[in-house]
């Protein structure tokens, strides 16, 4: 515990607990942010971050724990609105923005009275003049790109008054130079003032250690290390993070495992996918990749490295066959097989058994009677070899964990060995343990030949998985080299 | 002198009126991602309120209670809608079509049960035209939008009240976004759902003054099943006005026009165009207009969606 | 349950509503009940005496054999053909409230081929004007799901839009090009007894109808159970994205095809109508069969074959209901707050074992 | 196991597998034949109409009758309102099935149903208003209610102080038509160059639009309006009051609607009506006829407002009753070419 008397925190959690359903989010987690610091909150995917600061900010209703704002308890259950009147503003990962409405509308939205469009667009270039973080009050978000969105959002925040800012994941969809410079300005903010306060939720140790006063390390719901940074080292942060048995786990496989010598054994390494002068439009009809040329070719897996909306979400389409293409060429096996990101929403019939979710694959195909018999027996061969666990075949594919249903997806798509696979964010919100099993899926249809076109927001993920990386940069494509460095500033269409 | 446009214009708005109030309220309802097919059930409740409160009460304050129990009535039926899709989640559509159908059969059933077999006939005080002096002298527009009941002159206070409120008040905003995002309104410290809960409910008290209207300005009766459809002539009202409110009274004038038209045509003893093309003629404008793409574009992003947030 | 490979076949369909057909057939029954005891709930309220109204409703949907088949099962026919239009069309995520409009357009284009078909001999001339009222019935949904293919239209409102239209033009047409010969009354030609569709048990009023109801109800099952097409109408209605990016679906053909064979299976309840009962054309044709049908297929869990069953239990009602007014002089506005009360209890019940699954999820 | 989990509570339960019990209990004792209302060989009389039987117009008249049956023959009464084609038979199927001796469907909309039923039921009377179908057991019942809008005719064209009337009718029905002919010869007979608007509203039921057209009539001058749109009328009678206009009630007494604004009525005497064909349906004395019911029956009546009676000049009202006499004694043929031959053809009582 840290000494109270000589800086007493703006914002405590203590003994807080929640369960969803029978999966204990958070156990008996406590949380100090002192004042005038940035607090790196760090964990995997699903420790239970993104949920302690809900609870903090009133969108989660904790089971038990107190929740303490600048010394004075919060009366439980409390709601947004009166977390916000008390000083604390959240920035979302996933934007909270009402597209179809102004930045000056969003940025008001959520007071009481009259609404005076005037007032708060000179509170925005305000407090752009001040902070740097510059927006026209009257552009209607669904217009903006993304960096003026999380702009936006972080202004929505402070036009409050904020006090502790809770940034959650602030720099997923930022180019890295983008997220350097907001990185800069959180320290900027939390030293601007005594009373201000960060608390900074990431995955990244690097900026974690680099930016943050104090660290705490969730796992699994709860905390394991509380610590300030300069005691910390990225050692000590991921042995946290991850517990003991699974570092090791981890950093083998930061090793590059496949290995260009155990091309011979593939035999010839024809291209199964080809693309020459490649352009793709999106549904709307503007142009998104731009002459596209590239190859992926039998057991090797290309990893594509982007910011959002570079042309990604559609040249993977147009491979997929699920999107036309405009002009060039581009030649793909009709097989070819899909994984997409959005796993709710692309990939499953969540009222449906899985049995059902396994003959979705080439519905459209086909013809007549289905055999549910010959499904039924398959999808129960496939639970068994992919070890996804699910009680039975019927049941449906919404009973099934996040980590079981990717299991379950990708599964799918290489029943029946195609020549070649396109995966779009495969381990989107997975755990640790779901995410290494899916990466061991990739690496093995990889071997056993098959093509694989693979994009992930996360570069580390490509870098990790990838035999060869194409950049994209606004719809341009050029093939890089395998260098973190090199691909980060491809990505931003810097030249190498 | 007074001539036909006059004449026309006038019927127009009256016709428009309890339309226009439907719509209104339903607009309201809808931008806060809700879409109430239910409607046609309060404005009827509301009509036989306002039917049993005023001959009850008789006299001017009558007409007064009787506004004031079709408000009610409207949104006490509308309650029941609203807890089934604000708080159960139920599908929007499927209830509304229920609580139409009930509203409908459980005011037949009351009518007989209060007024027997002989009816309320023309019992029920109403209210009459107060035309305003100056204004309603003007002319082509001076009798049609001046010498009206005085729910009209309400509407004139209410639609570009409506309007500001919309734009201009932090409520407004938070109903907008409701609509357009629950999950983004809920974190900005709205909470969507109270918000749903009385855009329902405050849409459900506009249809039962509608209701009202029909028989306190209008009918001065109650008949079984009198309003007609006029729940989803609203509906239709408020996509034609694009969920604005200065658009959806536009749009009302509009359908009380097409029937205005009929009157106009048959009295002017025009009787070769069947009355049939006049009653369907809003329905298939709508449909017209529905086809222009820019109208959708202004549907709340979240309308009659099940799901209050994603997360 | 250990699951063979049949019985999982079974167990994959059934599975997804999460119960066994018993505690469906179960909990309607229960529903079912307790409407009845807030039925008689009201009448009591409402100064009728709910023993003699409760005897009148079970004497005029099954006091007797005529009863059963020309009062509740004549009725059960077009809401049984309505009700699976509307199971197919919610089953593949469309949401079609025109199943009465279209309802009145399949009437008018099977009066309107009748009225034409003179010197066709009636055995053509029956089938094709039934064919003709599956046809307008398509044309009539194929107008909502052109606006929602090409402007991106709402079909509920639409719909909705499309019955009120489909209405007055019946009122123009009755009166109009339809009209019976001697241009008096508002109504079209009564059928000739040869273009009538024949009466399947003599002494009621039990038309073929029945049998097409019946077989087309188990086809339209077995259809959406067994076949890859079914199939493609199931996934596209749980979920059009996945359908599309994973079974490589086309969903706009399949959305287009289902809301035309919705059209045309409320199209042929017209048809069916007109030449089974009611054997002219009126303004007042339907009694809002279409908008029953939303309860219906509902109630059903849209599954055809529960349509016949609870086809046959609100046609049941309305005999009830009328032999209600006849003998206890109950109004008949009662029976829609009966409905009503029935869909209302039947969302709130999924509802409510909806939020607990998700709680406990 | 479904209901287990629908009510955890064994009471709950309980009760409700009682109500299935009661309710399956009651299904089954009247599967039996138990609880028939009534004896078997009562006088029963039953009666259909297309509409609301609080409209105090055509609806409400015929159920005024049906009331006047019960009263003075003892006979028990059953009535129904319904709307629907497919409805119409199997009502009289029913009505027939369970031995009532007279129905009676109101309006033209029933016939094509009862020429379908009737021969089924032999034992029982079918009577279609306004219809002209005949068989053994099956009657039509036409009012001549063009006589007396005839005479309403005369009474508004000189009333009239503007030179135009107006008549406002439900939906295009032949009685309904039939009779705004005769209510403009009548106008016409006393001042030709009288103008007579003539709407209908396409709806029975729409009270508004009844007053909306009625506003538009007395807008294009008409100080008179003759009406025949029973529900929807009341807004016709409602724009008369608001207007201060004058109007005629139709098919009922509808004189005390608006006291100081129905000037008269052209009635049917329904309750005349249907008693006169029911007790010759109960005496034997039935014969398939169609009824022509008018001002000589006594059934078609114009019946004065008392109250604003002394409105009508003397020598007007002397015309209009020579015009009545003319009719009882039959030689008045100013109507005979817009009638159908159908309608003469039967026999007058």
């Amino acid at each position: 515990m840290s000494a109270p008397a000589a800086s007493p925190s703006v914002l405590t959690l203590r003994g807080v607990h929640k369960r969803f359903g029978d999966v204990h989010a958070l156990r008996d987690v406590t949380l100090e942010v002192r004042p005038g610091t940035v607090h790196a909150l760090l964990g995997e995917n699903g420790a239970g971050k993104s949920t302690l600061m809900r609870v903090a900010f009133g969108l989660v209703r904790p089971d038990a724990g107190t929740i303490v704002v600048s010394g004075s308890p919060m009366a439980t259950p409390f709601t947004p609105l009166q977390a916000i009147a008390r000083g604390i503003g959240m920035v979302h990962q996933h934007f909270t923005l009402v597209s179809a409405m102004t930045v000056a509308e969003n940025v008001a939205l959520g007071a009481s009275g009259r609404y005076a469009p005037d007032v708060v667009a000179a509170r925005i270039r305000d407090i752009g003049e001040r902070t740097g973080l510059v927006l026209d009050p009257a552009a209607r978000v669904s217009d903006l790109p993304v960096s003026a969105q999380q702009r936006c959002e972080i202004v929505k925040a402070l036009a409050r008054d904020v006090r502790v800012l809770i940034l959650d994941e602030p720099t997923a969809v930022l180019a890295p130079d983008e997220a350097a410079a907001l990185l800069q300005w959180v320290r900027h903010f939390a030293d601007a003032d005594p009373s201000h306060a960060v608390v900074l939720i990431t995955h990244k140790l690097r900026d974690a250690l680099a930016m943050a006063d104090d660290i705490t390390v969730l796992r699994r719901g709860q905390r394991v290390l509380c610590a300030a940074a300069r005691e910390c080292t990225e050692a000590s942060l991921a042995d946290a993070m991850l517990g003991p048995d699974e570092r090791a786990r981890a950093l083998d496989e930061e090793v590059v495992p496949h290995m260009t010598s155990h091309d011979d054994s593939v035999g010839a390494h024809h291209e199964v996918v080809f693309a020459d002068a490649l352009d793709v439009r999106d549904t709307r009809g503007v142009m998104r990749v731009k002459r596209a040329s590239f190859a992926v070719r039998t057991g090797e897996i290309v990893g594509v490295a982007a910011v959002e909306g570079s042309g990604q979400h559609e040249l993977l389409r147009a491979v997929a066959g699920l999107l036309p293409t405009t002009s060039g060429r581009l030649r793909v096996p009709d097989d070819i097989a899909f994984v997409p990101e959005d796993r709710h929403r692309d990939a499953l019939l969540l009222d449906a058994s899985l049995t059902e979710n396994l003959a979705l694959r080439d519905a459209g195909t086909r013809r007549g009677r289905l055999p549910w018999a010959e499904f039924a027996q398959r999808t129960r061969d496939l639970l068994d070899q992919r070890d996804v666990r699910a009680a039975s075949a019927t049941v449906l594919a919404r009973t099934l964990s996040g980590g079981n249903q990717q299991k379950f997806i990708l599964a799918r798509a290489l029943d029946d060995a195609p020549p070649a696979l396109v995966v779009e964010n495969p381990t989107r919100g997975l755990d640790f343990r779901a995410t290494a099993a899916v990466h061991d899926a990739l690496r093995d249809a990889r071997d056993a030949g098959i093509a694989i076109l693979l994009y992930s927001s996360d570069l580390d993920e490509v870098l990790q998985l990838a035999d060869r990386v194409l950049a994209l940069h606004d719809g341009e494509l050029r093939a890089v080299p395998r260098d973190r460095d090199i691909v980060g500033r491809a990505m931003l269409g810097a030249a190498s | 002198m007074i001539t036909p446009l006059d004449d026309f214009l006038a019927a127009a708005v009256r016709t428009a009126t309890p339309l226009a109030l439907a719509a209104l309220g339903e607009c309201i309802t809808e931008r806060s991602g809700v879409i109430n097919i239910g409607l046609e059930g309060a404005i009827i409740c509301g009509a036989f309120a306002a039917t049993v409160t005023a001959g009850a009460v008789g006299g001017s304050s009558g007409v007064a209670a009787g506004f004031a129990a079709g408000a009610v009535a409207g949104v006490l039926v509308t309650l029941l809608f609203m807890l089934f899709t604000v708080y159960l989640r139920a599908d929007q559509i499927i209830t509304g079509t229920a609580i139409t159908l009930f509203a409908l059969g459980l005011t037949g059933l009351l009518y007989k049960t209060v007024y027997g077999t002989t009816g309320v006939g023309l019992t029920i005080p109403t209210t009459g035209e107060l035309p305003i002096p100056g204004l309603s002298q003007l002319p082509v527009v001076g009798r049609a939008f001046f010498a009206q009941p005085l729910v009209t002159y309400g509407l004139y206070l209410v639609v570009p009240l409506l309007a500001w409120w919309f734009a201009r008040t932090h409520a407004g905003l938070a109903l907008r976004a409701t609509g357009e995002s629950p999950d983004a309104a809920l974190a900005a410290g709205v909470q969507p759902r109270r918000v749903q809960a009385l855009a329902v409910l405050t849409g459900g008290a506009f249809a039962g003054v509608a209701g009202a209207t029909l028989v306190l300005a209008q009918s001065g009766t109650f008949v079984e099943g009198m309003s007609a459809g006029k729940g989803f002539i609203a509906i239709a009202i408020v996509v034609l006005g694009r969920w604005s409110p200065i658009g959806v009274a536009g749009a009302a004038l509009l359908f009380g026009g097409a029937s205005a038209l009929q009157y106009l045509f048959q009295s002017l003893g025009w009787r070769e165009v069947p009355y049939q093309l006049f009653l369907a003629l809003p329905y298939v404008l709508t449909l017209l207009v529905l086809a222009r793409a820019s109208a959708r574009a202004q549907a709340p992003a979240a309308l009659a969606r099940r799901e209050l947030t994603l997360g | 349950m250990t699951a063979t490979p049949t019985s999982s076949v079974l167990a994959a369909n059934v599975g997804r509503e999460g119960r066994g057909a018993l505690g469906q057939v179960a909990q309607v029954a229960t529903l079912v009940a307790i409407t009845m005891g807030l039925l008689v709930l009201l009448l009591a309220v409402t100064g009728y005496d709910p023993a003699t109204a409760l005897r009148a409703l079970a004497r005029g949907a099954f006091g007797s054999w005529y009863a059963f088949t020309s009062a509740t099962l004549v009725r059960a026919i077009p809401l049984a053909l309505t009700g699976l239009a509307v199971a197919l069309a919610f089953r593949a995520g469309l949401l079609n409230i025109g199943a009465e409009g279209q309802l009145l357009a399949g009437a008018t284009a099977t009066a309107a081929v009748l009225g034409a078909s003179g010197a066709v001999p009636p055995l053509l001339s029956l089938p094709l004007a039934l064919a003709a009222g599956m046809a307008a019935g398509a044309l009539w949904a194929g107008i909502a799901a052109l606006l929602r293919q090409r402007f991106g239209v709402l079909e509920v409102i639409s719909t909705i839009m499309l019955n009120f239209v489909a209405l007055y033009a019946v009122g123009w047409l009755v009166r109009g090009p339809l009209q019976e010969p001697t241009r008096i009354y508002p109504q079209s030609a009564s059928l000739a007894k040869a273009l009538q569709l024949p009466v399947l048990l003599p002494g009621t009023r039990l038309h073929l109808g029945v049998l097409l109801a019946v077989s087309l109800a188990v086809a339209l099952w077995w259809w959406q159970r067994a076949t890859a097409g079914g199939f493609r109408l199931r996934a596209v209605g749980m979920n059009p994205h996945a359908a599309a990016t994973i079974g490589r679906v086309d969903v706009a053909r399949v959305s287009l095809l289902a809301f035309l064979a919705s059209g045309a299976l409320a199209g042929l309840g017209g048809a069916v109508e007109l030449t089974g009962v009611t054997y002219a054309l009126y303004e007042n044709l339907s009694p809002g069969y279409g908008y029953t049908a939303i309860a219906v297929a509902l109630l059903a869990r849209l599954n055809p074959v529960g349509v016949l069953g609870t086809a046959v239990l609100f046609g049941a009602l309305q005999a009830g209901a009328n032999a209600m007014q006849r003998d206890a002089g109950v109004p008949i506005a009662l029976v829609n707050v009966v409905e009503a009360v029935l869909i209302l209890l039947v969302i709130a019940s999924d509802r409510l074992r909806g939020t607990r699954a998700e709680a406990t999820a | 196991m479904l209901i287990s989990e629908r009510f955890s509570q064994t009471r709950t339960r309980r009760s409700a597998l009682r109500l299935l019990a009661a309710l399956g209990a009651s299904a089954l004792v009247a599967a039996c034949g138990g609880g028939t209302a009534g004896s078997a060989d009562a006088f029963r009389v039953a009666l259909l109409t297309p509409g609301p039987i609080s409209d105090q117009a055509w609806n409400g008249g015929a159920y005024a009758g049906l009331l006047a049956i019960r009263d003075s023959m003892g006979a028990e009464v059953s009535h129904i309102q319904t709307k629907t084609p497919a409805e119409f038979e199997e009502n009289f199927r029913q009505y027939g099935a369970q031995g009532y001796r007279l129905v009676v469907g109101h309006g033209f909309e029933f016939q094509d149903a009862a020429m379908r039923v009737a021969p089924d039921f032999p034992n029982t009377v079918f009577v279609c208003t306004s219809g002209n179908a005949t068989a053994p057991n099956l009657a039509g019942m036409n009012f001549a209610f063009e006589e007396a809008s005839f005479q309403a005719g005369m009474i508004a064209a000189q009333l009239s102080t503007s030179g135009v009337i107006g008549a406002i009718g439900g939906t295009e029905l032949p009685p309904v038509r039939a009779s705004f002919i005769a209510f403009e010869r009548g106008a016409k007979l006393v001042r030709p160059d009288i103008t007579v608007l003539v709407a209908y509203l396409g709806t029975w039921d729409d009270v508004a639009a009844g007053k909306e057209q009625a506003l538009a009539q007395i807008a294009r001058g008409a100080d008179i309006l003759f009406q025949n749109a029973d529900a929807a009328g009341l807004g016709i009678f409602a724009a008369a009051r608001e207007k201060n206009v004058l109007t005629f009630g139709a098919n009922a007494n509808q004189n005390d609607i608006a006291p100081d604004h129905v000037i008269g009525s052209v009635v049917i005497d329904l309750p005349r009506a249907l008693l006169l064909v029911a007790r010759e349906v109960e005496s034997g004395a039935f014969q398939s006829t169609v009824y022509q019911l008018g001002l000589r029956a006594g059934v078609v009546n114009l019946v004065l407002n008392p109250r604003l009676e002394s409105r009508i000049p003397a020598d007007l009202r002397a015309r209009v009753d020579s015009v009545g006499t003319a009719i009882i004694e039959g030689r008045f043929h100013d109507m005979d070419d817009v009638l159908r031959p159908a309608d003469r053809a039967g026999t007058s009582p």
